[in-house]
């Protein structure tokens, strides 16, 4: 039997670009694992226990994000009674038994957008309202940008990152690109 | 317009997905004599007030709650904001 | 020419800037800090415009965004502007621009023969004529009216520039950077509340700019600039000039735009404008107040100004607007006029006031003449003289008037709140219930003394920081002096001939007084009969002067005649700028599947599937057109194997204890009892019983399903389900997410699909007993890689679906088509993907058109009647399952070489082509290489009871009626058995 | 008077002094035969043909605030008939018919200028879509022109064909719909009624309806008590209040649809064009600003204003379909409020209650329909039988399942 092999294209191909001298620099994240963990009903008490014996966190509220101290996984409440896993590889199968997983790695595509110019930028397609008092570092929100779902969260003063739908990534990448050309 | 979720805070309703009237929650019992009457009641009938409207709103741009909203018709006032499931369980569990 | 009306010292402009532009061909200089407006006026020049309607010359009316008369043509090539207003136009380097809306040269204007006829153009006169013969309205009467209407021109290409939108916050915003909004963010923002202050013009100051005043004991330039700069050094402030406020919308959203580059000869890629919608907690309004006319005979020649505006002209621009001024007021801001342009070295004829009391000042060789008016006007395209009430004639060649000052209450009424009458100050102020979180300050409330603006302001600041939860300083407002000027109302110059109200749309005191005379008495009557208010500056300088004269001719008071409210945009918005980015390829996300790139490079053409792009067709070398691909991929497919990317069906996980019980409910047929490891066909119904959308689900687990949904209902089902989730179960444990975009998916159909796939799939029975038709399961292909296999068939082939995670979708098409190079496997796209679903007579969004119910589908029996389901109950009333609704049919053309058309409708032979004879509509048609002529589906009446009929497909809108013979719509293999095997 | 050219330079020779009130101010009588509630186009229209066509006599049409001032007087001024259900069909072509010849009717130039209006399509099946409705048209005697991609560029080249998202496939061409000039309808419609001895009495509010033995026998008014024989309801945008004091409930919801015009402009587009994979039509008034709109706000509203996410996606649908309009402005925008019915279609007929008459559920349709609805509705009030293109427009239609959904939206209205 022929052995066929399959190769993971990233997406946008691991873009990065750099605008120019003005220090903002766009990046497609590649090496993001992403899952959905829902929250059987009742079952509040074991997931928290989970998440925090397997992560070392608690359960994330609404719009403010955790990171664990090993920076290797952020937690964010996308739904009532769903969170979104952000990690660099595959969450332990245990999960399953504590909630319902979904992996979604391969339907989102991630930018990394990171500069001096990056609330100027995202002040063309971002409704949410990035000031730092009103959105921290950590800080996480789902919102739309030029009509595309989008989950954007501060990393840092000046970097977010932006997690949309994976078969519109060329029109995301586009309007976020756009955003910094027409600021800079 | 600006819907104070209860979650997540102000958004902007450009977010959202605007359904009707909140009475589309309770869906009518499929057994009963007259179904199809109080059906029809249930789907196609309104109230349609000039002023206080529960309604639904869908949060797709955001959280995927679905809100139970009261807003004046003639003025667009939003004076409460209710997550949907919450509202409807309570409904389960009063009648 | 050269700019002889500059005066030696005053004005803001930058005289070591000298720029060069032209008008209607002619090149003049004007300096940085002009407007297009000023630096015409400087350079002499007065005629820049024709009346709508009678094409009467025109001038420079004002010296801001009210202007009326002003419009240019700006620009040119496809860059050309119309209808910009020349007051507000900034003048740049190697500006162009030409008057519009006249026929021949601007001053002598081959339609100003209206102007002759103007008699039988009254108010209303085209409801009263123009209606015989009939057919000559769109063929004689319109085309005339046409060619002459309109006022600029657009280039009739493209737009160049781009254009962007953004997102601003701030607990205030202010528009309006004069006295009042500056004092207001001053005191506002050193209590620590995010500030936007927004200015429509380039520079900071409002009406400081145009008067002279002091404050705090310095000259009002000295405070305003220390205030701006405070201001601009505080992180909680954003002032942004070209900035104007233009909507304000529910919940304190603003709109706002932004002119970027405007001011620049080119745009230089950038975006040319700016929509913003701003969201504030709180507002304030200070966008100051508008002068108004008086209405007198021939008040509408080229140099009748406002009075303010020639104030403006003189002080911040250093520009004399004529060479003998004269002033007509009904109200102090007449003599502070007066005063300035003394002081600028301007040389002022006389001044008329129409009150009878002392004058306020006395200007050496200026005639003052009080209690009296004008009555009439002389100069063809420019003023020569006026004619007073008394009798005199005084040369002159620039009419100063000034009728009182309107606040702009403007953004308060664009939630439809209601302006209230003030006697003190003859205008109307803001009332009634201002949109929420809005408050006005200074001159737009009414405040016409600088003292009082400054105060109002200030104190507004710091009210509102304080609503905010901010704690005020203890600061006090800027001291300016607080006489509130008086002014005596005075409307119109009672006497025969016209005089204008509304300068743009021709509006004329008669008119009113007609308007009136016919019964059209309530303003919104007068406004629609007359057209007054309804041009591009919406009445700013005339509502309030149209309104008096109706008061005054019903014999009413103002506010019992009414109101006058304005709506957004406050000034007119370029469409450009509404919709941002939306152009070309950008109008819409585009959504790609994996195999794009791959289908790309074999000979693939895209469709438009929704925001997705479907590969149509893999067109081949030596093809003659689409048909010869289509024909192949059927016939491939059907011989051989096939491959078809599937991703685009929504793709909704959904898991939990409920998850089964849940599906009872949303789909029409039975769920619960679906094996872990089978796939079922679901039909889903709306609550009112009409199909809403069709797919497979499978179940991969005990509480885990995967449900498909069409490519076009995707979002719409997502949204759907999640209502009944959170809305009509919500104690079932059930969750959704949607994997659309997480699988690369693709069907492989016909006799060798099972060849194929044992190659790629490891470690499965793919025997027909292992595997059988509507298995699913998580499997691993291609050594290790995960994976979901599910045995259904759209083709009605012997076909299988494989998903794999996305981003190995790339490499998944390529390993299918190697894997399959020995059975010639073949690409097809969406066009033989509908051939074969025609075939098999599966329905799509043709069938399900959001009208038709499962009885007319043929799938009534799906509709369970022994569990509640959504739509199952409504599905029963009875014009919906009486025996003449239509069903689904096959159809074939009886003479075989005839091509078939969807849209056609249902006549039997020999019937009239009449409504009554409607016997229902072809939906979906092809052309069946499998049978090797043109097959079709469609709805007849009774059609199920049908088959073998010869009926007419009856297409009148493409010239053709066929015959056909109904047959079922399941006509590629009816029994099921490829399928199965 | 009679108006015509003659009386135009009659008049404009002796200084337009002697132009007469084009209705009367009468104060109500005690009663009358027929009240009609609702002094809009349909009101004014329904008027009109009682008097004239249906000899019907004693007639008032109360208006709570000035005539002509809802929907008629705020609306984008298209009307045709390309409609395609049976239901609908027949009905809007009888109203495109009474358009025609409307001003000679009237003696008063509504400028109905049939300048025809093309659909575009964007993919095969909005194309065979349209084959069906254009079809439907041809069946019922209306007109209808099925035209391919290279017909629609030679006929408006100005759109976008080179670089559009969804390109455009097709367009159906309706040529005998146009527009007409929104408020003159109303003041044509009034003046005639007028003429007719219609009593039109302005800022009389309805506040109630007199009942005896469930009967309705008159109204209750801000100028008093009203008797009637018949009283019959015609206020879009308020029919859920209106019917509310009469203790009905409607299926009916009320929706904000924004309209806009941009400042004058020479001519650009001259005819009336509508976008399939968006939401905008768009057409040049007479004056020169273009005439445009789009979908509902989509949320339940009285107020007769809109938000900007509408305007913002009309704008952007325009500026995907024309981007040669960049450099035009928009001038003013305005809402006004719709009867949006379950399936989209309108409701004419008699109530439960006797002597009670209800025409509503226009959706954002009821310009076009003016004369036919004033027409049928005249007919159902002095015959009590539904007019011959009418008899699908009942309220039982819900209940009995015979809905008329052109959009096949369901009953959800803001999707209408």
């Amino acid at each position: 039997m022929a052995k066929f092999d399959l190769q993971e294209t990233p997406r946008l191909g691991g873009y990065t670009k750099e605008f120019g001298d003005s220090g903002m620099v766009l990046r497609e994240i590649t090496e993001l694992v992403l899952t959905s963990l829902a929250m059987p009903m009742g079952g509040k008490t074991k997931l928290t226990a989970a998440v925090k014996d397997t992560f070392g966190l608690t359960l994330p509220t609404a719009l403010k994000s955790k990171l664990s101290t090993d920076g290797q996984t952020r937690l964010v409440q996308t739904q009532p009674d769903q969170y979104f896993c952000l990690t660099s590889k595959p969450v332990p199968s245990a999960m399953a038994s504590v909630a319902y997983v979904t992996d979604q790695t391969h339907g989102w595509v991630g930018l990394d957008i990171s500069g001096p110019n990056v609330r100027e930028a995202l002040e063309r397609i971002c409704p949410v309202d990035l000031d730092p008092s009103a959105f921290p570092v950590h800080a996480a929100a789902r919102t739309t940008m030029e009509h595309l779902g989008v989950l954007i969260i501060r990393v840092s003063k000046d970097q977010f990152c932006l997690l949309s739908a994976s078969s519109s990534a060329e029109s995301f990448l586009h309007a976020v690109e756009l955003s910094i050309k027409n600021v800079i | 317009m600006i819907i104070n979720h209860p979650t997540l805070g102000p958004r902007d309703a450009a977010e959202f997905v605007h359904l009707g009237d909140a009475t589309l929650m309770n869906r009518p019992d499929w057994q009963a004599e007259d179904a199809v009457e109080q059906f029809h009641e249930y789907l196609y009938q309104r109230d349609n007030p000039a002023g206080d409207y529960r309604e639904l709103w869908y949060h797709e741009q955001g959280d995927r709650s679905w809100l139970v909203v009261t807003r004046n018709t003639l003025t667009h006032e939003i004076t409460d904001v209710q997550m949907a499931r919450d509202v409807a369980m309570q409904q389960a569990k009063s009648s | 020419m050269t700019d002889n009306y500059r005066l030696p010292e005053s004005g803001k402009v930058d005289r070591s800037k000298p720029l060069n532009f032209s008008f209607n061909g002619k090149d003049m200089v004007g300096y940085a800090g002009d407007t297009l407006a000023s630096a015409l006026l400087a350079n002499g020049t007065r005629l820049v415009a024709r009346s709508f309607k009678y094409h009467r010359p025109r001038g420079i009316f004002t010296a801001g965004s009210e202007e009326p008369n002003a419009m240019v043509q700006l620009r040119s090539g496809d860059h050309t502007e119309p209808n910009t207003r020349a007051t507000v136009a900034e003048l740049f380097d190697g500006l162009t621009a030409t008057s519009q809306n006249h026929r021949g040269p601007l001053n002598f204007d081959l339609m100003a023969v209206n102007d002759l006829l103007s008699p039988f153009l009254s108010a209303g006169f085209y409801y009263k004529t123009f209606m015989w013969p009939r057919a000559f309205w769109e063929k004689v009467y319109e085309p005339i009216i046409r060619s002459a209407a309109g006022l600029g021109k657009l280039s009739g290409n493209e737009d160049p520039d781009q254009y962007d939108k953004g997102f601003l916050h701030c607990d205030l915003l202010i528009a309006g950077a004069g006295p009042a909004g500056l004092s207001a963010a001053l005191s506002a923002a050193r209590a620590g509340a995010r500030v936007i202050l927004a200015e429509e013009d380039a520079i900071i100051g409002g009406r400081l700019n145009a008067e002279t005043h002091e404050i705090a004991g310095d000259s009002a330039d000295v405070w305003a600039e220390t205030a701006r700069a405070e201001l601009a050094a505080m992180p909680n402030v954003r002032i942004m000039t070209r900035t104007t406020v233009v909507g304000a919308f529910d919940h304190g959203i603003y709109s706002a735009v932004e002119r970027k580059t405007d001011h620049l000869a080119t745009s230089a890629g950038k975006p040319r404008q700016v929509l913003w919608r701003i969201y504030t907690k709180r507002a304030i309004v200070a966008g100051g107040a508008t002068e108004r006319a008086v209405a007198f005979k021939n008040n509408d020649r080229p140099g009748i100004m406002l009075a303010g505006s020639v104030r403006a002209y003189a002080n911040r621009f250093g520009v004399a607007t004529g060479d003998a001024v004269s002033i007509l007021t009904n109200n102090d801001t007449g003599w502070d006029t007066a005063r300035d342009l003394v002081a600028a070295g301007v040389n002022l004829a006389a001044i008329i006031d129409t009150r009878d009391m002392a004058p306020l000042h006395s200007f050496a060789g200026t005639s003052i003449i009080m209690g009296a008016a004008v009555a009439d006007t002389n100069g063809r395209l420019a003023l020569s003289s006026i004619k007073l009430t008394n009798g005199q004639t005084i040369k002159t060649d620039c009419l100063a008037v000034s009728g009182g000052w309107s606040p702009n209450v403007h953004l308060t009424c664009h939630q439809r709140g209601r302006p209230t009458w003030r006697d003190d100050i003859a205008g109307f102020v803001p009332g009634g219930e201002l949109p929420v979180g809005q408050s006005v300050a200074g001159a737009a409330n009414g405040d016409l003394s600088l003292g009082a603006a400054l105060n109002s302001g200030h104190k507004l600041g710091n009210a509102l920081a304080k609503e905010l939860g901010l704690t005020p300083t203890k600061s006090q407002a800027a001291k300016a002096a607080d006489e509130p000027s008086s002014i005596s109302a005075f409307w119109h110059v009672a006497g025969e001939g016209r005089a204008w109200v509304d300068l743009q749309n021709d509006v004329t005191v008669k008119d009113i007084k007609q308007s009136q005379a016919e019964g059209f008495r309530s303003v919104e009557h007068l406004k629609r009969y007359t057209t007054m208010g309804m041009a591009t500056d919406q009445g700013k300088t005339s509502n309030v002067l149209g309104l008096a004269i109706m008061a005054e001719a019903t014999g009413k008071t103002i506010p019992e005649t009414g109101t006058t409210i304005f709506r957004p945009p406050y000034t007119p918005v370029a469409m450009g700028t509404l919709g941002g980015r939306a152009r070309g390829k950008d109008y819409a996300p585009t959504r790609l599947t994996t195999s794009h790139e791959w289908g790309a490079k074999n000979g693939a053409s895209f469709t438009e599937v929704g925001n997705w792009m479907r590969a149509e067709w893999y067109a081949k070398q030596g093809e003659a057109g689409w048909r010869d691909s289509v024909d192949r991929e059927v016939i491939a497919t059907r011989k051989s194997v096939g491959i078809c990317d599937v991703t685009t069906l929504g793709k909704i996980d959904i898991q939990g204890r409920d998850a089964a019980a849940f599906l009872n409910l949303v789909y029409s047929n039975p769920f619960l009892k679906v094996p872990v490891g089978r796939v079922r066909y679901g039909l889903m119904l709306r609550e009112d019983g009409i199909c809403y959308d069709d797919g497979t689900t499978a179940r991969l687990a005990e509480n885990h399903f995967v449900m498909t949904t069409t490519t076009a209902n995707a979002v719409l089902v997502y949204r759907r389900l999640e209502f009944v989730r959170q809305c009509l179960c919500p104690n079932m444990d059930v969750h959704l997410i949607s994997t659309t975009d997480a699988w690369a998916q693709f069907a492989v159909a016909g006799p060798n699909s099972r060849a194929l796939l044992s190659k790629i799939v490891d470690d499965v029975d793919m025997s027909n007993e292992g595997f059988p038709f509507m298995a699913c399961a998580n499997v691993t292909v291609c050594g290790g890689t995960p994976a979901r296999l599910f045995r259904i068939s759209f083709s009605g082939e012997l076909a299988y679906e494989v998903a794999v995670p996305a981003r190995y979708g790339d490499s998944m098409i390529k390993a299918l088509m190697e894997a399959g190079q020995e059975f010639d496997a073949t690409p097809y796209g969406t066009e033989a993907l509908s051939v074969m679903r025609i075939e098999k007579g599966h329905v799509v969004g043709n069938e399900l058109n959001g009208t038709t119910t499962a009885l007319n589908l043929g799938m009534g029996g799906m509709v369970s009647v022994k569990k509640d389901s959504i739509g199952s109950t409504l599905a029963k009333r009875e014009l919906m399952i009486a025996d003449d609704v239509v069903r689904l049919v096959g159809i074939r053309p009886v003479d075989k070489s005839m091509k078939l058309d969807a849209g056609a409708h249902f006549l039997e032979r020999g019937a009239d082509t009449t409504m009554d004879n409607d016997q229902g509509w072809v939906t979906s048609v092809a052309y069946s290489p499998t049978f090797g002529h043109h097959i079709g589906l469609g709805f007849v009446i009774r059609g199920h009871e049908r088959h073998g009929d010869i009926i007419r497909a009856w297409d009148g809108v493409r010239g053709k009626d066929i015959e056909v013979e109904i047959v079922s719509p399941h006509m590629y293999d009816p029994e099921g058995g490829i399928q199965r095997g | 008077m009679r108006y015509s050219g003659f009386q135009v330079i009659k008049q404009g020779l002796t200084g337009n002094k002697g132009w007469k009130p084009v209705w009367r101010e009468p104060e109500p009588k005690k009663s009358y035969d027929i009240i009609i509630v609702g002094g809009g186009g349909h009101g004014l229209a329904t008027a009109h043909y009682l008097a004239k066509k249906y000899g019907q006599k004693n007639i008032a049409v109360l208006e709570k605030g000035w005539i002509g001032s809802g929907n008629i007087g705020r609306n984008t001024t298209i009307v045709r008939s390309n409609y395609m259900l049976e239901g609908n069909q027949p009905f809007y072509e009888h109203s495109l018919k009474l358009w025609e010849s409307l001003e000679q009717d009237l003696n008063y130039n509504a400028m109905m200028s049939q300048r025809g209006i093309l659909n575009l399509a964007h993919s095969d099946s909005q194309r065979d879509a349209m084959a069906r409705r254009g079809n439907a048209m041809l069946l019922s005697g209306a007109d209808a022109k099925l035209m391919t991609a290279d017909e629609v560029r030679k006929m408006v080249p100005f759109l976008n064909f080179d670089n559009a998202r969804f390109p455009i496939t097709a367009g159906l061409l309706q040529p005998r719909a146009g527009t007409a000039r929104h408020d003159a309808v109303a003041w044509g419609f009034a003046r005639s009624a007028d003429q007719h001895g219609v009593d039109i009495i302005q800022n009389c509010e309805v506040t109630g309806f007199q009942m005896k033995d469930g009967k309705c026998i008159g109204v209750e008014t801000s100028k008093g008590k009203i008797k009637a024989k018949k009283v019959a309801v015609c206020v879009a945008g308020s029919s859920s209040r209106v019917m509310e004091k009469a203790g009905m409930r409607l299926p009916i919801e009320s929706h904000v649809l924004q309209a806009f015009v941009s400042e004058g402009l020479k001519l650009t587009i001259p005819g009336i064009v509508t976008f399939g994979a968006g939401h905008l039509y768009i057409s040049q008034s007479d004056k020169g600003g273009l005439v445009f709109g789009g979908d509902l706000d989509g949320y339940n509203t009285y107020a007769q204003r809109g938000n900007m996410p509408t305007l913002e996606h009309v704008v952007e649908d325009m500026m995907g379909l024309m981007p040669f309009l960049g450099r035009a402005r928009l001038l003013r925008m305005w809402g006004g409020v719709m009867d949006m019915s379950m399936d989209g279609s309108p409701i004419i007929d008699k109530t439960h209650i006797d002597g009670l008459y209800f025409n509503g559920g226009w959706c954002y349709g009821g310009f076009k329909a003016t004369p036919a609805s004033g027409d049928a509705y005249a007919h159902l009030i002095a015959t009590d039988t539904p007019h011959p293109t009418a008899t699908k427009f009942r309220f039982d239609r819900f209940l009995r399942g015979g809905m008329i959904d052109e959009k096949g939206s369901g009953a959800q209205p803001n999707l209408h």
